[in-house]
């Protein structure tokens, strides 16, 4: 029943997606990292039609990741708090047997600490997914963003 | 008494001239006209890196103080740059940010033009008066434009000095690197931040907030002995580094092995850090691996929008370039250690300045051209003051007491 | 040289007066305010069709400069217009955009008014000096109101010019199609647009840039010979077609048969086309079977106000009116082929001129009223100066070099 | 197992809607019409407090869009790139067998080419999906939209 | 088959929640109750920062609700339509059986009269929900507004 | 004639001095600029309740006017209040709107200040000229600061009236519920409103507006008889109720029982409502068993910060304590019956003025001070007009004629 596999793997994914966006609105990183594969690779990227190239703005593996969102205490952060709405679009097989393809769009807004909200960023999640490991977690996250200017950068994934 | 009463904070602190700013030069509405008058029209400023427009009728848009230009390369190989503004009724010739144009053609009524700025087409002309509205009469507004190192710049003013004499020699510690390998950029990105354009150019030119930055607290404050850094200023309002200085970068998890992946610049080794600031508002920035040159242009009195460039070697195995992009992000980009910091910082000020709650700006450190010396942004100012005319203690000659009665 | 330099681009194209126009008419701010004050509080205005407000008590709320205006039918069947303001103490009367009103109550105080703008009602009368706050005294403001051919038109001075007098026969041409068949809005959209709002009018009163529009490059520009094509203005500054233009909608992909499958307006052919720009920017266009109308108002020097509607036949069969529809959506619609695009154009122009990178829009094109002639702008700006008392060449008498030091 | 059989549908129908608004996204308007059954019906439709009526602002069939996306390259075109975020809210059954209606509500967000995002617009899909074709296709879509004003309006469906 | 009784929950939720959502924009408050259980119990929660307390704006219960909803038409009302995107992002089990805690995302966007659109406030739904019911119906709700700055407040739920 | 013409719209009603307000006090910009200097620039305004910073180090931040202010109890228990802006550079110093800071470091450079306002380090201070730039000279801008009830007053002006002066005895009838319970902010909202801040105010001020509330008209308007109540104003510009008004709860579905629930605050009874204005834009409130403090600070002509605090019985039991909580959003809360539309009337009033459709605000009820007297209204004008030294009936001096050609 070949529907049926496919229907369980949509909605088996769309909690893992789930759990992450919340994860990282609550900048609740432990919990991000325990929904991500070992190795893991996280990159954002923006096409730039100013070199008519595609950029990476952020690369990390799950080392770089971990040492980063250790780091964040230290840094002077961007006030306020990210909100992330995330819809999976496509769920698909990916070349490689129990990995999934999984294109989400996402919306994030910023709340200042005075609670006034904004559009942030606009763009879109290329994920894969791995089924076979025990709780099915995040092998790879391309953020690809339509949104070029943030005004001020941030730390944190988007 | 520690704290100061009202009277006391809006008192010019005791320091020599030079030494202290008020915070009208961010925020008065005719201070901000005389800035983008005598100094965005006068003084010349980075456009783009010359990679950028590569072959005959490449083109990048470029924006200055809101005003939308064409930096092209002719068919002659030469480069231009002309407002991206139609002679007839205004219309804007370009909207991609960049591509190739070997005839201009305006979307409106169809006037063409050609990679020299000339009109080469109207159509059904002979509904004009002959001579006042031709071919001949109707070419483009061209801008000085000149190009060292690779570097473009442009001049709004028809006269006045030309590119080398305004730069000096202050770009002679990176024409080493600049011209000595082909270069590209690999990043640009633009921001608008919510700040005067001189805050953000500050960040660039003040040396003592290292301590900001974690990064450079760990890896850069204690890498060589404040003494034996160099501080230069030049002419014109242009001040960097006079001799490297260096990053330990060990110091930072995640940054070590830095340099060791890739090959360093021309001329620098891969701890090497090197910056020259141009006035009004460009910085290059070295940092062993990879160059980035950001540029401001004002919006207006507390708008400002920055461009941010990272500049590789051209042709260089992918790898290397991955490598490269990772040293300029790890900094630099948008997601990067410091970049955010220091846009965080200037809005910070700016807001201050804004509500007229801070008054003035202290750049007083004086190290003999050493350590962390405000040299860079008193020389600054005072080629400020030089073309605006106005006085950085008062710019508005407003007598001392503020708006809010205080 | 074919490109022009800072000085020649500053300099006004030697033309006739009247045939080159100053950005600065579309930028500065005392332009702005005459032209408020002069032509927006001094001339009559479409407001909306008299059938948006059909029964007694039904109304209509508009928006003249960003102030709220209520049209209503009286319960004498008479049309009048009312400032949307409370006499006691500002609150908006009516929110809802159209409605019937047989009491107007105020949410804040609850004063009351009636459809003639009476003040009826005050609650507690007592607490106040009996004549100066009364019933009697505290009547609405009143706009002078007139409708012509089912078109309402409000006028804000007290004094002045009849409608009739100020419309002259401008709108001659369109008496048949407006009073021959009982019309009916159908389509009605509102857009904000970042341009000045002459900026949107010219897009109107500009043949020349049918070369603009790929549907009308397909269908109209050879649909009849340029010189048999018939342009006419009016006292006032009216101006448009003074007989019929043709279109091909063959032409265009999916435009063929237009025409064919729904009754045309009284007096015109399924592809004739009829236009008339009235002073100072209504447009009333129609193409065969369904009319536009299209106004705008000033909310800023760089904000303007647009409203569109699009008329058919009032109990036509519904597929007709789908039909209609479709024909209106072609070129009008919010999506539609045409009006997107010349949204597009006024935008940009605006850009160019508010940055003043654009300097001068040139409206010199002279084909004896035929063809693309300028003449309806030029009108048009003749009229602009009578009221504003300013020149468009140089509105603000400004020495002619400009603030970026060009 | 009814329930079993709506689950289906309901899975089935959400990748659709995904692709959709990813094909349009991306301008890939050959993508979008091999999604569209044959004959389809494209609708914006506008409730105008004006006068009171509902307004239609575009209406294509399968032939009419199909020009539509043809004429493209030769209008001038709003600059930038459209973000939707489309989130399924309810499917149910047509009084036509095999067909289902889906409500979908939706975000668009306008990207200009200088990297800065603004909401754009926001409404509903009322779609009509049919569930026998081979694959699961698009019959016809009235797009409801809250927003009544564009700015600049758009040569592109929303 | 543990799996498909979780999926077939899954599945039966989101439409609750899609529901909910367009019968509070339709301002169909009905339709809304129609959908809630008996008792029911609606929050709106908002974390401040500058007294480092949770407040609650508002709480009614199922009677409390209908008698605002009854007042409605006496109050003097942020006039203009609401636009609610809920995006589920977890659906788990509760402490009791046959109730379930549903996470989802929200951003909420206010169109004027005049048709012009706004982002009004972004955060997430906590919801109960119960299962056992002949149909699933919401037995609680907690709004955890990020958005503090309303402008204008609200006379109606979120 | 019933509806009035432009000429009689623009002419001020013909009543007495200070029962007529022009449109232009909340729109003029010099009007603006004379209120944020004369006013919130020398008068003391509510900042926070005591208890929002109990222990030492305890700290709020506080936006006055567009500045951010930091409230703080020092190491020796005293309120004191700070700008918010570093001595150095001007970066703002805090961030989280309250917390504690037994040491405050700046981000930029690493200044660091103590809770009474002394800088207590420079890193590297021997860059800098010894006393002009010392721990000594750089303290932070101290914000004259005092207690009445619990409640935090500021003051920027160094001199002038201590608070006690400036309140008199408008606080008295509060003295009782302010002090004889400690008490706690539960509740904290900001919103910022396009409107003046004045048409905010206006709202707490204004008891004829009690017809726009349907909670008010069932249970207050007929709670006691109109000529029973008791107004009362003060110098300097505050006023309120002078006897306890009344509310019938049971009038309205889901107030009834209102408290019965909860004991009610000292001195009044469940059922009582008691309110002052302090001059210049704070209001409180209590109804029975829940008090309310908003604060009204300008942004701009047009823009409104309002902070509202709802206080409960510190430490009392969580059950009161949500009893409470729901008695203020009852009335109050974001999501409250009142209070949006309260925001909504102060809006629409202030878009009125804004397009200068509105001319004049009638606040000419006299009812002996009961009832619904606009004697608290023309007592804030008054004091206005004093501080500001222009006349509301036309505080620009400018002729009558409106820019709209009326
Ligand atoms: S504006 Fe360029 S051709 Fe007319
Ligand atoms: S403002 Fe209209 S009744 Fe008071
Ligand atoms: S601005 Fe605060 S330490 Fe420099
Ligand atoms: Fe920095
Ligand atoms: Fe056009
Ligand atoms: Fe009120």
């Amino acid at each position: 029943m070949n529907d049926l596999k496919k229907l369980l793997e949509g909605e088996a994914v769309r909690p893992l997606i789930g759990r992450l966006a919340l994860a990282l609105d609550d900048g609740n990183f432990a919990a991000f990292l325990a929904l991500c594969d070992d190795p893991f690779n996280y990159r954002i990227r923006v096409w730039s039609p100013e070199l008519k190239k595609q950029m990476t703005w952020l690369e990390h593996d799950r080392e770089g990741l971990t040492e980063l969102f250790k780091s964040l205490p230290e840094h002077l952060q961007r006030p306020g708090r990210l909100h992330r709405q995330v819809t999976v679009a496509t769920v698909e097989p990916s070349n490689t047997e129990d990995y999934l393809v999984v294109t989400s769009s996402f919306i994030a807004h910023h709340t200042s600490l005075e609670g006034q909200t904004q559009t942030l960023a606009v763009g879109r999640y290329l994920d894969i997914v791995n089924m076979s490991a025990e709780a099915i977690v995040l092998t790879a996250r391309d953020v690809m963003l339509d949104t070029r200017d943030l005004g001020i950068g941030l730390h944190v994934p988007l | 008494m520690p704290s100061r009463s009202s009277d006391a904070w809006n008192t010019p602190p005791a320091l020599p001239d030079g030494s202290v700013v008020s915070g009208d030069v961010y925020t008065d509405t005719g201070v901000y006209a005389d800035e983008v008058r005598s100094i965005y029209g006068q003084t010349w400023r980075f456009a783009c890196h010359e990679s950028e427009v590569p072959e005959p009728f490449d083109y990048r848009l470029i924006d200055h103080c809101g005003q939308s230009l064409i930096v092209i390369r002719g068919d002659d190989g030469q480069v231009r740059t002309f407002f991206n503004v139609c002679s007839h009724r205004g219309a804007k010739l370009l909207s991609e940010p960049a591509g190739n144009a070997s005839a201009i053609t305006c979307f409106y009524h169809r006037w063409t033009y050609d990679s020299r700025g000339a009109c080469t087409g109207i159509p059904r002309p002979a509904g004009y008066p002959k001579e006042a509205v031709s071919k001949q009469s109707m070419g483009l507004r061209e801008v000085r434009t000149d190009v060292l190192h690779g570097l473009v710049f442009i001049c709004l003013a028809d006269d006045g000095p030309a590119l080398t004499d305004f730069i000096g020699s202050a770009l002679d510690q990176f024409q080493d690197m600049l011209t000595g390998v082909p270069l590209e950029v690999f990043h640009f990105n633009r921001a608008v931040l919510a700040c005067n354009w001189k805050a953000w150019h500050e960040t660039n030119m003040d040396l003592y907030h290292e301590f900001m930055h974690v990064v450079l607290r760990k890896t850069q404050v204690n890498a060589m002995p404040m003494e034996d850094r160099k501080l230069i200023t030049f002419a014109n309002g242009h001040g960097g580094s006079g001799g490297d200085l260096k990053a330990k970068y060990d110091g930072y998890q995640g940054f070590s092995g830095r340099g060791a992946d890739v090959p360093a610049l021309p001329g620098v080794g891969p701890a090497d850090f090197r910056f020259m600031n141009l006035f009004p508002s460009t910085a290059i920035i070295s940092r062993g691996t990879v160059i980035r040159i950001d540029t401001a242009t004002p919006l207006g009195p507390n708008q400002t929008l920055l461009e941010m460039r990272g500049l590789g070697i051209k042709g260089e195995p992918e790898e290397h370039r991955r490598i490269r992009q990772r040293h300029h992000n790890q900094y630099w980009g948008p997601f990067g250690r410091n970049v955010p910091e220091d846009m965080i910082a200037a809005e910070s000020c700016a807001d201050s300045f804004r509500s007229e709650a801070g008054r003035y700006q202290i750049i007083a450190r004086d190290e003999n051209l050493t350590g962390q010396d405000d040299a860079i942004l008193r020389g600054f100012y005072q080629e400020w003051s030089k073309r605006t005319g106005r006085d950085p203690r008062n710019p508005t000659g407003h007598p001392q007491g503020r708006p809010v009665g205080q």
